[in-house]
């Protein structure tokens, strides 16, 4: 570990916003639950993004107000919404075949790792795991034009997620194109993952040493 | 004498269950599940069902009842936490259910293929999982896929919103889900609606599951589902 | 052929209205161009069938007067049709989901041939019919819970439809359950054809004369 | 800058359209086709293609021009007779034109099944039949099926009754028919509409075909289908 760590991770907040920010108006996006259902938040609603949800909703606005909550009106997370002008209903074959059929544009979610030929896993802890719970996760991974994952650069203890190998089992081989952590934005390439930016104060050295893969920088 | 798929009662709407069926139950979250067709299966006493939903249930009511009275063999569900799985958790360690983890789509599509007739289906999803470990794999224009098979069920159990006496359905917001392929896979298709209306009441172009797919429908005002 | 032939065939009219005096309310039924498509005038609309039509329609009614035609609703003989209160549109892939799946009680479909095992021949005359229409047939007959035939007895050439073996490529295997014809009525069992009602007049012989399979007859 | 799907005219509803494309072609008899886009094509030049339609065209106009111009390598499709079959059966019997007969119900199921990302599946359609003849056979059940590929396309030409800004499409009548399935199946889809209306106006529970899968809409209000 580098003595001197100047730098600030990014907030969870800013890491939603740097996603939102590189999602252009007119793409069709699913939010996985945790950090990736932040980045609506940060999608003004005059910029057209359209985001889906896995339970037959195309077009998801902002939570409601408590008081003008919709029962009936719930999203993949099971969390109260609302439909935006435009927005349609579809049943659970149709709304899957807008997933498996590559129809989306974009899909974030978070993950317990990634690695630098684009595997994620983001489904189980282990190969035992008694009752794993796996939604949509994989239909998503393998289904939509683009994924990007966003998740903290390490594990409470200090583990680097960005993996040469994933330990976990599979969510998909091969998905992950874009990676959003706390201290970088990452592009999967060929030769692996290839470094966009930098949390400011952190320098290239200190990356490295927090992440188990190795990475590239464009010059 | 014309077409009248109402029933009277909830005997009635569930008569002929036979222990060993494979059940599909509708709803996603809280939102369209036939709670009170649910509770009348817990009442009816089939047992050594198979049970196929997206969530094993919460709570002590409902599914998570119907676990609890190991009345269900097998569960066939994507995501088997819920708010409160504690029934499903504990039989689940004591080794006293079955559990067949589908990924969403994929069980969406099953049931659909079995509605349409389909004995199975190559997809892309799962691939290089553990779900996919003991699959038969193809490859379709340079892609890796594996076999999934349609999934018939004996029995589906659907909640709408508008119902007619043909069995034409119409659904509420999220309440659509999986509720109109179930109706489409089951030899047995058993519908509570909030609201009963006239034959033609409903537009031809707004139907979204037509009565072929119905067979029985009791009317359960029951309301909102609860908010969390 | 015997001499004495004192039976009058049953004419098309009436063996459509012996068809569909066999419907019960409530069924699903889809019926083939020709022939078939006269059963239902001879349902009432107060005997409520619900007829399907390929084209994505289910609860087809009556032709409407020509000055009430509306040319946005045809069935999938192309004719104009209406549609019965209660009646809804679905897609193609919804509409042969309906057919593939098994959810119709009842097709009803004229024929080359009709082998005594079930087998069906409708749509070409030779393997190597130059440019053969199969449209919805083959999916109607290998997917109705039941497959009714209604045809003429014989070709005008005079050979008999009811055959040992079919000549013509199949529409689809051991699929007919029931035949109507000019001559009788029959079901297919598996021992074979078994006379379910000869027309007026007609002797078993004669009718046997004049059928290439082997006919039961019940005591 | 908000999203925008309607198209000006006809050179931008079928710009970049390539020789040698497999093309969907929506309609069913002279119901829910999308002549004025097909007339738009015939005007652009693609040539080598592929069309999968129900029909093979009547008469001199539509898809019988296209073939008549020698621009349609192979015809995908279920009846190729049709009122006036006549430059369908003459380059047919020249040899002049490939055909693939599909059965109707086979035919949107491949398509569906592009749409919804499947490789291949198995239906009991065809079995025993010449259509069967080299296919893979497999028992379900007891059922013999054949296996049958997904119809992936590079352009689909619908028609709807109702478009928004977002591409949200309602069908009229005996209109849906092929439009529905052939919009999810295509690299482009593009889309012919009677009538325009303003983001909103569409009830969420009645649009038939979501914006998703919508690329390109025209406005052509032509009016009702010819009667014959």
């Amino acid at each position: 570990m580098d003595a001197a760590t100047e730098f600030k991770p990014w907030s969870r907040d800013t890491m939603a916003s740097l996603v939102a920010d590189d999602i252009p108006e007119g793409w069709y996006v699913n939010l996985g639950i945790g950090i990736p259902t932040m980045v609506a938040n940060h999608v003004p609603l005059d910029r057209e993004v359209i985001f889906h949800s896995e339970n037959g909703i195309l077009g998801m606005g902002p939570a409601p107000p408590e008081a003008e909550i919709n029962p009936w009106l719930i999203n993949a997370g099971k969390q109260y919404i609302t439909l935006r002008k435009g927005g349609s209903y579809v049943h659970h074959a149709d709304s899957f075949g807008m997933i498996r059929g590559g129809h989306l544009d974009l899909c974030c979610l978070g993950a317990f790792e990634v690695a630098d030929n684009g595997d994620i896993a983001n489904w189980a802890t282990s190969e035992n795991d008694t009752a794993p719970a796996v939604g949509g996760a994989m239909d998503l991974a393998a289904g939509a034009k683009r994924l990007w994952v966003i998740m903290e650069h390490m594990t409470k203890d200090g583990r680097s997620k960005m993996v040469k190998k994933c330990d976990y089992p599979l969510t998909a081989p091969r998905a992950v194109k874009r990676v959003y952590t706390n201290f970088g934005i990452f592009d999967v390439t060929p030769r692996g993952f290839e470094v966009r930016s930098i949390v400011p104060g952190m320098s290239r050295e200190t990356l490295q040493a927090r992440t188990d893969a190795p990475l590239y920088f464009a010059e | 004498m014309a077409i009248n798929k109402f029933v009277r009662d909830m005997a009635e709407a569930l008569a002929g269950v036979k222990d060993g069926s494979i059940v599909l139950l509708g709803g996603f979250g809280a939102v369209g599940q036939p709670n009170q067709l649910l509770d009348g299966l817990i009442e009816h006493g089939a047992k050594d069902l198979t049970v196929a939903v997206n969530n094993a249930g919460s709570g002590r009511v409902g599914l998570a009842r119907l676990m609890e009275l190991k009345r269900v063999r097998k569960l066939i569900c994507t995501f088997p936490r819920s708010r409160d799985p504690v029934v499903f958790e504990t039989l689940y360690k004591a080794g006293e259910i079955e559990l067949e983890i589908v990924p969403q789509g994929t069980l969406a599509q099953r049931i659909q293929a079995a509605g349409y007739g389909m004995g199975a289906f190559y997809t892309a999803t799962s691939v290089g999982t553990p779900i996919a470990r003991g699959k038969e794999h193809r490859e379709f224009d340079g892609r890796e896929m594996v076999l999934e098979y349609a999934l018939k069920a004996d029995l589906a159990l659907i909640e709408a919103w508008q119902a007619d006496r043909w069995g034409n359905l119409t659904y509420k917001d999220a309440g659509r889900n999986f509720n109109p392929i179930m109706a489409q896979a089951a030899e047995l298709t058993v519908v509570q609606t909030q609201h009963v209306v006239e034959l033609g009441d409903l537009n031809p172009e707004h139907v979204i599951t037509p009565g072929i797919f119905v067979d029985r429908v009791l009317h359960v005002p029951y309301g909102d589902p609860p908010i969390f």
